[in-house]
């Protein structure tokens, strides 16, 4: 773990872009989600799926930028899944009311099939 | 026998990691559940960032207080600024999307700290806030 | 950034060993240098263990509590008991040894703090005992 | 070192018998050092020699099992010295006002040359 408390990992499976976050997502490291995705979609990705299996835990500041970052792809014709939402992460997105507001597609493989 | 801790922050976002770090060995050191651990990380982290962000819209450099205390089978969460006048129980509840849209990307922080504490108390007393979060774990 | 720690310690002269560790550990945090963080063990010995042995002397468990700040370059150790009134600051001198022989063993608890700190206060409020001692180290 | 921060070794050198401690004497560990020193004055030594070359630091409850142990040394026609007196444990004794109420014999080696 880096000092932020988040690792953030880029790899490629076809067509789709995964990034992998580690750790926790929180008001003092949501900028360099904000900025990793925010260069993904502005190089022309165009499928990416992050993988949320190895969060801990996540805050609002985090629902913000994944928010940011979903209208952006959206914006420049990208799309932006999540997967491997389970647990304690998922019960953050339930209290946040924001279940429906992603794109969530379960397992990476579900995920990786369903992108393909 | 170790009651409670007393941090000073900033009103700098790169303090907040220093806040993580303290709770998780305090935390650990009373036998926390991992679980109640996490859930008040969340919440330290919704409640000073509001701080940091909100209290002094005049910018300057502001430091505030979180006391987290353990007793009776109880976390308690004091935090203490001199920022201006702000109830935080008093933000609204966070906007609903309008059907087949995403909802705005603010507003959900104290909504998540509401569900997230069994007792959540504010004072105003002098020139200071005064938050007071429980969370009971046993 | 962490400011300060608070404990509960039991009439028991079993817990002086968590006293001394969990001042080791936040003086070494704060930076206390090394001599401070020895001479504030002496210190805690010396009051804790009066406190143990003195302030309920119907017997029965009993707790107090000791707070610990660093600020500014100083140590604050506050100690509050609400056993039997006492001024500590009024303990008298060691009694000397007669000519050539030796002096009584016990007495000199006190003695060793005051030299050792730099302030030495007490309050007596309401039913409890606040010793309040400050030793500078910058 | 023990949990009580306290070790108690026992040594032998000619009729001197070293008691070695190590780590710090308080209130909640000094009883040990006046179990060790009346069992030793007990069982008939009479030369004793205490070095607190490893002593960290000590507070009144060592002077009090000191001078209780010489006390009892005495009526017992032994000899308890100390060696190895320095540094804050030094200056401790000082602040005690004790210096001067125990035998104080330098180094273990300058202390075994004159009790043997
Ligand atoms: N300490 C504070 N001082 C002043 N205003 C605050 C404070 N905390 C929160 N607020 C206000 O309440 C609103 C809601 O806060 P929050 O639910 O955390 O969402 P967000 O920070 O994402 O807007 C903020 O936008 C801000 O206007
Ligand atoms: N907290 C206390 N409450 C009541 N009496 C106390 C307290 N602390 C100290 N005393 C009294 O002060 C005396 C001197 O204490 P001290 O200097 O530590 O030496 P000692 O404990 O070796 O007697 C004690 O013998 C006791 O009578």
């Amino acid at each position: 773990m880096t000092t932020s408390g988040l690792k953030i990992a880029q790899g490629r499976s076809g067509a789709v872009c995964v990034v992998t976050l580690t750790g926790r997502i929180d008001n003092s490291n949501a900028k360099d989600v904000i900025a990793e995705l925010d260069a993904l979609i502005g190089s022309g990705e165009k499928n990416i799926l992050l993988d949320l299996a190895g969060v801990l835990y996540l805050t609002s500041a985090a629902f913000r930028a994944l928010l940011v970052a979903t209208d952006q792809a959206e914006r420049n014709e990208a799309r932006l899944a999540l997967c491997s939402v389970t647990g304690h992460v998922r019960d953050l997105f339930e209290m946040g009311g924001l279940l429906d507001s992603f794109t969530i597609l379960g397992s990476r493989d579900e995920a990786l099939a369903r992108l393909s | 026998m170790l009651r409670s801790i007393e941090l000073t922050v900033r009103n700098d976002l790169a303090d907040l990691p220093a806040i993580h770090d303290a709770w998780e060995r305090f935390g650990a050191e009373q036998q926390v559940p991992a679980s109640v651990v996490v859930d008040l990380q969340v919440v330290l982290d919704e409640v000073a960032s509001n701080i940091i962000k909100y209290a002094w819209p005049e910018g300057g450099s502001h430091n505030f207080m979180i006391r987290l205390a353990v007793c009776d089978g109880a976390v308690e969460v004091e935090v203490i600024d001199d920022g201006r006048p702000y109830d935080p129980r008093e933000a609204p509840a966070p906007v609903q999307a309008a059907p087949g849209s995403r909802p705005p990307p603010g507003g959900r922080g104290i909504h998540l700290v509401r569900q997230l504490v069994d007792r959540f108390d504010y004072e105003r007393t002098g020139a200071e806030n005064r938050v007071r979060l429980t969370k009971r774990f046993a």
